[in-house]
């Protein structure tokens, strides 16, 4: 099995479906000789050239706009949308218009597009380059949602998103970029809509997502220690949910703690705790437990940045809480 | 190529027919304005009475191929495009036989068989898929334009600007017809955009402007042929102003309080692009008369059609929603 | 105690503001000559001239924007967006800026701007022109989010909305405009951050917002009729939450139910959903019922619009539901 | 009105102190460079290396009152306006000391006592904040005027058309400024924009339009004193086009791989605008060392205060969510 870091994961995803596919394309700020600004289309423009590795001026909108207008015209764009904070510039095309397209015409038109993007805090960025907004996009009927943690899940999952015939907004996590994994030696589609066993355990299931994966596995070795069995799952798309999967693990373990990065407050959290104190809730034996960030923009000075965002710890203190609070 | 020549203009013999279509456009718009009155139908709904030109002389115009995306005010744009008068009508009274199967409504007609990709009810919200649209055409070598209808109070939403300048930049083979009847609802021109000729917005973007009378047909489908022959030869895109007038209030019930009262009556008197054509052809009464009753039957029988419909179940909200 | 529709409510606010402050002013698309798309500021032109009810051009962006930068300023501009799907167009300026310019200068800005909108179905208009999309604007922190139900409590909290130096997302509901009410003589502010008891019970809470206040009411009468006692408790403002109040109307009844028109999957439901299995987790009797809208976009056909969307039967199930579910 | 007059140009015993300015700019940048490079500065850091003579020349010529929003390439802009090189250091320490008390950092410095709203990570965020400042002083009959700065690559977004559109619709007080450094991060102008002269932007909203040497401080200072007064006399906005270069890479790191590798170099030799100003003055080398020394001094200061300054508690992120 090669090793792959999540960034050329994605690259890899991207460039085996454009050698494959005449159809596929990429278009967004600075992806070509930049090769984006994480270096994810890196080398792309020179085997693919400027067509199909596109740059495009500043224009959110019209940059996710013209992907949707390609993909009725049956290509399957990839408009890469550099920070996630700036779908908040594309959000009427994605949301009244990809969304609704094949609803509106009764079945006409099917919008195979995806939105790629990227955010998440730790480096003190500031406020308006880290935001994480995956909750809106669950909101709005018509969108897949994935949000990939591992290289293998978002080489997979993009490829999945690629060839699906529906508007898919796909969210990449800024401080992944680097970490390595393994990955199988040829592309294998994840499919969309399976969440993923981490870890299985036996005490309270971590439903975590993106960088929060990661800080849950760590946070489950240490639980360990203290006699704590964790099972972490991680849902990866977050529309449609794997709601299954879930509530299993929830009714195996009776405890349940949500982790995102996101703001706690309406984030994807309360969603999960919402199905999972309705679906399991005579297995519950404690609250369910949200972990996000604290309920502010998140400020410049790391000092204060690292304290609004949750972490490894964040998480053990959660799950030291649900255990305590024995029903 | 001869093909594209010899419909730079409307042959004499083609202009009853342009006629008919505007007649016919015209028809259904007061046949939709008198059932909705009567509660008949549901929702928001903008007729095009005035612009009748507009919508006729583009569409004939356009290629097999070409595509369109219109705006909420939908109605004739889609019928010039081909949509038979029953499917939309049926569209209008929310049945399954509409041309979006009861899914879209007055303001999401849609018929992408026959090129409409569909109208919008955001303002602007179609024009940067028509450049994509245009794009996708470009990068696959085939010779298909894309055209976007847009009103006057359209060229102040920022969609609008990315996406003409987006086009103008990769030369895509898009037309970006602006319907200026100087009207955004109540709001006049004057209250909405600072310059006094909208051709100017194509400067910005350095796409070539063209800008006719939207009352002549005739003219309309000159200059949209000239459009389409610019954007299809590779030449980039073209702005096409169309120069034109709302009969009526801006949605249907609109009491346009905010307009004098006689100013669109006298216009209609002058200004009709029905009423211009009629003249032209010095078509006798008789046998505008007999065009007359012909279009009204066929919207009379819409009506009918739509009517007899089939009501979609209530469970069948839930398809569509993914493919 | 006079009475009001909600239109005419929300009307008094702003114009006695207006009398009263010639930093307050209101601008938006067609809201001079003709009033605004639903009639809300009719004949204010005349009174307050065309500088103070400003027509703006379609440029939802900017229109927000310019609130903010005259908010920055000292005035309090309240900016109408005509219908809430537009939000997405004014999105970045809302949430990027208006909702963080304070916090990102430490402090140094405030921002007392109000951006007024409307949505809801009910009548048709398609999928562009009904969304409900406030959860989206919980999610920000910086924002606060106000959705009144009656013609007293829009006329008392739009007056704290215009009055709070925070930019707050006020949202109105189409189909209640016309609905009439007793309002106080006088404008009585509301507090932002007060929930309202619209009914005292014992057997269930029902927690509904705007038009679904309404339909829960009739439903609470309903179950009635069955010996079912139900409380109606109103949030009036979304963020801040009232969790107080919620948490204890569910600890008396050990029931509750979540109702909005806004689509259920990651709506406001489900944050309080959230809250309250964990506030309230050992009085709970029985899971939390959702009711909201259908996952779709919004249809046109009346029979299937009307499918989609949650009304007073909806609701009633939900407490039928929730009430035979014993623990 | 005396006073206005008297500032239109720049008076000669006035440049050393400009030089002075642009120096200043130019060793902290350097500085800021040198510090991240060392690994002591979080975040995401553009320097202004190249431009210098926008900010100086635009923020000299406003009077008390203006306001200025600036963008992510802000501490020029920060500086030029009065903010004491101590307060943007320590901001960048992300210290309570800070201009922003640590809340913003680089891109999001503020200093509302001194009229700078702050700078915007958003391209073209601050545009409509700047159209609705200047409405609010034509509200009030306040004789001031609100300054956007925007960077050639925030031409082509939506809310850059919308708010100059609203700005000229209302003719309120407002000088939209364009760096234009013809390079949007790693794209050339020609391959983001249409048009080869971004002044043509303005046609689109019939906004009068100024464009200068942006090397050439005097010319800048005398453009933007003429914007002032024009939009100050109630005449309505001026869009004012500075033709600069960025000698650095579009941020701190950037390898700047796009580039032909001495294009920088080679402007820098002959468009310098602290050489530029320098050689006009006929400056003796001795006293532009001793000026450069004692700038060098303060930027120094300004990174040993900023070391020295408090780091907020973790605690104090819960402030200033609300007012
Ligand atoms: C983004 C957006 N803002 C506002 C509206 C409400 N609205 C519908 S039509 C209209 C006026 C449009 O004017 P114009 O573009 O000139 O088209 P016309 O109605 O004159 O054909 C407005 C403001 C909308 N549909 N979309
Ligand atoms: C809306 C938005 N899109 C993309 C970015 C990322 N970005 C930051 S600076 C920049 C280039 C800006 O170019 P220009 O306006 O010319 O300013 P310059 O950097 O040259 O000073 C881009 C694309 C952003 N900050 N905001
Ligand atoms: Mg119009
Ligand atoms: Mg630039």
């Amino acid at each position: 099995m090669p090793e792959l870091s999540y960034r050329e994961a994605v690259r890899d995803a991207l460039s085996t479906a454009m050698r494959q596919d005449d159809d596929v394309f990429i278009m967004g700020e600075d992806i070509a000789e930049m090769g984006g600004s994480m270096g994810v289309t890196h080398g792309m423009l020179d085997e693919f050239g400027p067509e199909r590795v596109r740059n495009t001026p500043i224009s959110e909108m019209a940059l996710a706009g013209a992907a949707i207008g390609a993909a009725l015209q049956g290509m399957r764009p990839i408009a890469e949308i550099m920070y996630e904070d700036f779908m908040t510039l594309a959000a009427e095309q994605v949301v009244n218009q990809a969304a609704k397209h094949r609803y509106m015409s009764g079945g006409q038109l099917t919008v195979p597009v995806v939105f790629r993007t990227q955010g998440g805090a730790g480096w003190s960025p500031g406020a308006q380059h880290a935001q994480q907004l995956e909750a809106w996009f669950v909101h709005i009927p018509g969108l897949k949602v994935v949000f990939a943690s591992t290289p293998e899940d978002v080489r997979g999952l993009l490829w999945s998103a690629i060839y699906d015939d529906n508007p898919v907004v796909f969210f990449e996590h800024r401080t992944l970029y680097g970490i390595k994994g393994d990955v199988p030696e040829k592309i294998e589609p994840i499919p969309i809509g399976k969440a993923r066993v981490h870890r299985e355990g036996e005490d309270v299931t971590v439903i975590a997502t993106g960088r929060m994966v990661h800080e849950s596995l760590a946070a489950a070795v240490e639980a360990e220690k203290e006699g704590i069995s964790v099972e972490v799952v991680d849902p990866r798309t977050l529309q449609p949910l794997d709601e299954e999967t879930l509530v299993a693990s929830v009714k195996k373990t009776n405890r349940a703690v949500v982790a995102h990065e996101a703001v706690t407050r309406m984030g994807f959290g309360a969603e999960v705790a919402a199905v999972l104190q309705y679906q399991a809730f005579d297995w519950l034996d404690a609250p369910i437990e949200r972990v996000g960030s604290r309920f502010t923009p998140l400020p410049f000075a790391p000092i204060m940045e690292s304290y609004v965002i949750p972490h490894m710890e964040t998480v053990l203190e959660a799950i030291y809480r649900t255990v305590n609070k024995k029903a | 190529m001869a093909k594209v020549e010899s419909k730079t203009t409307l042959a004499k013999s083609d202009l009853p027919d342009v006629l008919r279509e505007m007649l016919l456009i015209r028809r259904f718009e007061e046949k939709v304005e008198e059932r909705f009155r009567a509660g008949e139908l549901p929702g928001f709904l903008h007729v095009t009475i005035g612009e009748e030109a507009c919508a006729v002389g583009v569409c004939r115009a356009l290629e097999d191929g070409d595509v369109i995306a219109s705006t909420h005010r939908a109605h004739g744009h889609t019928l010039a495009k081909g949509t038979h008068p029953n499917e939309v009508m049926a569209e209008l009274y929310g049945k399954q036989e509409g041309c979006s199967h009861g899914y879209g409504g007055s303001m999401h007609l849609y018929d992408v068989e026959r090129g409409n990709l569909g109208a919008n009810a955001v303002i602007g919200g179609g024009l940067p898929q028509i450049t994509g649209a245009a794009l996708a055409f470009q990068m696959r070598g085939e010779s298909r334009v894309a055209v976007a209808f847009f009103g006057d109070g359209a060229t102040n939403i920022g969609t609008f600007h990315e996406a003409l300048n987006m086009a103008q930049l990769w030369k895509v083979p898009a037309v970006f017809v602006l319907e200026d009847n100087h009207w955004a609802e109540s709001t006049p021109e004057s209250q909405h955009s600072p310059i006094r000729d909208l051709s100017d917005r194509a400067k910005a973007f350095g796409m070539k402007a063209i800008k006719v009378d939207g009352q002549d047909v005739e003219a309309v489908y000159k200059a949209t042929r000239q459009a389409l022959d610019y954007a299809r030869s590779g030449k980039g895109p073209v702005y096409l102003h169309l120069d034109t007038l709302r009969f009526s209030g801006h949605y249907i019930g609109d009491p346009q309080v905010y307009r004098p009262k006689d100013e669109a009556k006298k216009l209609r008197e002058t200004r009709d692009p029905i009423e211009l054509l009629r003249a032209k052809l010095s078509m006798p009464d008789s046998e505008f008369e007999g065009m007359d009753a012909e279009v009204t039957e066929i919207v009379e029988a819409s009506v009918e059609f739509a009517k007899n419909g089939t009501d979609p179940a209530p469970e069948d909200a839930l398809k569509n929603v993914y493919a």
